[in-house]
């Protein structure tokens, strides 16, 4: 087995720190450090609809926002959301969406928000993370985590959790995805590259081993947080 | 009676033929309806494709434009995307700016089109860090019954591969309507299809009609090469996917890709 | 008689094609092509007003909305409306309104669209001429169809339906006119140049005679979609 | 009372007076109101006017920039007019962006004023193919009581009459508030003037009032030059014209041309 | 004592012009030069909020727009309002609002516009007089007017009432003050600088000498085109 | 129960207390709740701080970026400022474009910062009349519990205290994630700090709560340098101060300088 750039393990995750009830105002909140990436998320409602014609009669509607601090990245971002947020906040909404049991909320609206104050690859799945983290610890009720992931290929291997040094090598390709655990079922998957199919299947697997990876140490934060409920929700 | 009515109403029809194993138009649930291709309809446009499937009806026109190259890549031209679904494609589509839904469909058609290092930007560059060529694609949605991502990449697709570069001046603009003898450079055996899924009571649809979308809770796109992936997109909605159904999708894609491919070049 | 730029006689229009009905989703349609311009128009309605206040008690309202595809024009158009688009959609609107049986109608919403996939000069006569058949086909009462045409100067006469290249000759000047037909009223009318009075009437005349001819082709392309009913509506 | 009761009030009185023959003011139907016209009203502008017809006022003012010439003509500066029509001109305008009739209106006293080679653009060139001068021209309605189209063409006018060339120090950028003897380059003999008729249960109105024109249902603007028409736009709402009636109207304006001329020359 | 560069006293006003009324359109109106400053504000109102939820059931909205028109300094400004606009809108309508007796009027609207034609320093201060003489010239019940000016510091000297020049000299500071006269409370105080702790409170001390100026200037303006009320309202 | 209740609640409860000579949180009127500073918590930022003052919460984060400098200033870099308080920091932010107050208070705090000639914008300057550094900081409030704008320049300066040059390379280009041993250029004796007051009920407040905030009628703030004063501001609603107090909160805001310096430097 090759080396990576940072000497992991093909299929060894980043180091994770999570912590709970980190915002006061918010009804549930996340702050994730995920290698060199840091989220932080909060979840609200549910609450009422403004304007009502926007209300869903079947169940809550989840307002996801992921939005990144200008100086997340390596040159300065606008503050204005673009395309790219707005797809991600869409994708990621939906992703959400799948874990609560929204259709106990008809009418009424879940704001989720999520802020990446550092990126380092892999910032929409560290953002789903954090965001089921929260919801949680919002208390909503869930039928499940999200657990999500980025795998791929990096110097000619697959591996799991790319960085962005690993994501400008030359054959890189990047897989994003989404778990709801532990049902195992997918719920976001994007990948844009150049990778044969067996490969590609390969990779969607590696990437369930990281959402399992992902779903323990999720456990644990909440289990620390709520020992009881911890052990029975889960 | 009012369009949500009406969508409603569609999306009931198709589930009910769905349950029975079946879809409204007599199709198998894997079967695209029929595709028609038309190009070089456009007269103003520098390469134009007007592609129907089924009822569902996208025109691409292209535009050639110069630019100052991206610092990072100081040789290599560029393509700008874009989708309008507006109003006359579809009365439920709302006056106004673009919806969240047709900016997604737009970004998909695009970064399959961009995949597998089709397009040769290398190759439309004009005077090193200077001055690049960019393509500009422009889809509009003519009528909207379903699969508007893949019609759009089709259509996308069949005014790229007719299209000539345009002859330049002594400064390096583009002289309008004239063109060399070269088409736009581009690697054929790379050429990436895109291939939509609905998922509508656990069933999975290609090439599904807008009342099939609307019925249905999960989508889900791959771009495809003959057998390799070069990009896959999950969207539409809280719906999910085991990883057998990804590669099942993945599958029945690599397996109609020649199938398409002939109407397209 | 000099000859024009394109051969025809000073009165003559270009090659026109209509079809009836194009669009699947649209309750009345038309594609038309008027020399090297392509137009496809969509009329849908009445229904019923959002937001509400936006609503007339006296009568539908028209919302005609002309976009020009990005590729319609010599070098590539944005794909934002700008300030011509509006003020087109704003005075088209209100031609065509008058041929519209609004009245019957109160509070509701009679949407427009038309899309200039080519422009060759003349494109908002194009536009209303398209659209008229389109309401038609919708099966909108009227009292009668918009003939729009534009007439001119080019190469020191003055000719009918003028191309881009006339356009760009030295003294050309275009006026832009729609007329409600049969009765001949004048509901659009739009020119800037520098034309002596006499000038100015005759071009008016020339545009009436070639608002004739249009009107003749309209009636023709709805009479082979609908026999009967054209027969005694036109 | 709202102001739309008001308004509705104020047509109904204008249309009441039209049926008996009259104007609510005692003028003719094709009279002028009173027209005042002030220039250089505003220190910090390079050249302004204040204008009133009746009731309406607006000032024009006019900033000169230095901008890089469009391709197409790189020996030509270039003229920026914008009309703005604010709540503070009258209570029924709302609050928010320009509303799309303040725009109309806008862009055609711009056109009025851009035709019939009125101004010398080639004058206005600095260093051929590299820098212009730009003649911001922006009008402000300070009080709206119809026919805003013509009172800003006449105050756009009047501040271009009076209004010198800058000065330029070495580097070709412009001193402020510092100016040559030198008008700006304008052909006098083409003065564009403006006429707007609004039509009222089949009367012709030349310079009605705000309840004139909200009881119009059609309006027609006319640019004249002595005996040479510069534009026609036809507008307001669905009402229709004859040609007789456009003949008409031409003729009338021209023959009003003279008197209007000598207001603002 | 020094002089100053265009020759008044420490503490001389530039000259003011008044004039209310000039505006037909609107319930309350007034035209100030001031200096080279040329001011006009309207108000109206009391009248209904749209949208409802944006009145406030315990007093009127007071809606304060300050514009610049495009020609009113040395380079053209652009016609979009810009930040610096809201800003001074947001708190001059702070500032007139507690003149007013907006409590009168729960669940209403008070429209105030001013622009600005000509600039030349103390901008918003003169906007804020004028509005204030508009609003009483509106008949709106008033607990005072607002007196509005400059101090500040140039060339070496504590001044009142700066030009743009004196603005312009390297030590200078300008603090825009608005009194609610007679009462002497502070509504608006703004300065950026670097000013001793002294100096500031005499910077303070020398606007209010100003304001009362302003305010005699006001009540005369008032008294002359409303001689009885005038006389008992101020 | 809607926020909108629990911000009147909030607010009455602070009434109360006050009406009482006390604080909820047993401050007296005049002292800062516990303020935490934490530097380059932020490893993609060029220089950045999370600044607590009780609950609230801002994180400011420094970006350098290469730009042309005004022409009116040909050797001097410049600073943007920009402060986010979005849903994220509160559940009563509305989703959307920045509210009014959010542009206010981002506003101030900038305007302190920049004010006393604290920055050397000199020696930004890269090659003079073409290129010169800009400074990003950008705050984005992560909880907000009142006292932003405070919370917002203490977190900025920070930043811009702990932030070290980035090296360009022979073109002139930011090296990203590289830095020189030098500091940005500041002049520490000019440390501008950001006090603002709120009043309710006539009682001056120092770090106002948000409860206390909603139950203010006025706002003021004093960006203050040790016995200097570089800026004032008053804005918060209708309510008024006499000139004693804003001498008061003068006096206290420079006699609480050197206790809140400590804390950043």
């Amino acid at each position: 087995m090759t080396t990576r750039l940072d000497n992991r393990k093909v299929d060894e995750l980043r180091k994770i720190k999570i912590e709970l009830g980190v915002s006061k105002n918010a009804e549930g909140s996340c702050y994730l450090e995920w290698g060199k990436n840091i989220v932080i998320a909060t979840v609200n409602g549910p609450k009422p609809v403004f304007p009502r014609h926007l209300a869903d009669p079947q169940k809550a509607v989840v307002d996801y926002k992921y939005r990144m601090a200008c100086f997340s990245v390596s040159e300065r971002k606008s503050p204005v959301p673009g395309k790219r947020d707005k797809e991600i906040s869409l994708v990621s909404g939906n992703a959400l969406e799948s874990a609560i049991m929204v259709e106990q909320f008809p009418n009424t609206l879940i704001d989720v928000n999520v802020l990446i104050l550092s990126a380092d690859a892999g910032t929409r799945v560290a953002a789903l993370t954090a965001a089921s983290l929260a919801a949680a610890d919002a208390g909503l009720p869930m039928r499940g985590m999200i657990s999500a992931v980025a795998a791929g290929r990096a110097n000619e291997q697959l591996v799991l959790d790319l960085t962005k040094d690993e994501e400008d090598t030359a054959d890189a390709v990047d897989m994003a995805c989404a778990f709801l655990m532990p049902q195992k079922e997918i719920v976001l998957l994007q990948m844009d590259g150049f990778v044969k199919k067996e490969d590609c299947s390969k990779i969607l697997e590696n990437a369930l081993i990281g959402a399992e990876k992902i779903y323990d140490i999720q456990k644990k934060a909440l289990l620390e947080k709520y020992p009881l409920e911890g052990e029975i929700q889960l | 009676m009012s369009n949500d009515t009406l969508k409603i109403i569609n999306a009931e029809k198709a589930k009910t033929y769905i349950a029975q194993k079946k879809r409204e138009d007599g199709r198998d649930f894997l079967d695209h309806r029929p595709i028609d291709v038309k190009v070089n309809v456009i007269n103003s446009a520098d390469g134009s494709a007007w592609v129907k499937i089924g009822n569902t009806e996208i025109i691409a026109g292209i535009k050639f434009g110069i630019s100052t190259p991206y610092p990072d890549s100081p040789n290599q031209g560029s393509m700008v995307f874009n989708l309008e679904v507006t109003n006359i494609a579809s009365p439920d589509v709302e006056t106004g700016p673009p919806s969240i839904e047709a900016m997604e469909f737009g970004r998909i058609a695009d970064r399959v089109i961009r995949s597998a290092e089709f397009m040769d930007f290398d190759k439309l560059c004009v005077v090193p860090g200077e001055k690049v060529l960019t393509v500009f694609v422009d889809c509009y949605a003519i009528n909207a019954d379903g699969n508007l991502i893949d019609a759009a990449q089709f259509a996308a697709l069949s005014a790229i591969l007719n299209c000539k570069m345009p002859k330049l001046d002594e400064n390096n603009n583009i002289i309008y309507k004239e063109y060399t003898d070269q088409l736009l450079p581009v690697n054929k055996k790379n050429l990436p299809l895109s291939f939509t899924f609905y998922k509508v009571d656990g069933q999975l649809l290609l090439d599904a009609t807008d009342g099939e979308e609307y019925a249905a809770n999960a989508r889900f796109t791959l771009g495809i090469c003959n057998d390799v992936v070069v990009a896959y997109h999950k969207g539409g909605d809280s719906g999910t996917f085991t990883i057998d159904e990804i590669n099942t999708m993945m599958d029945i894609a690599s397996s109609k890709y020649n199938e398409i491919k002939k109407k397209l070049l």
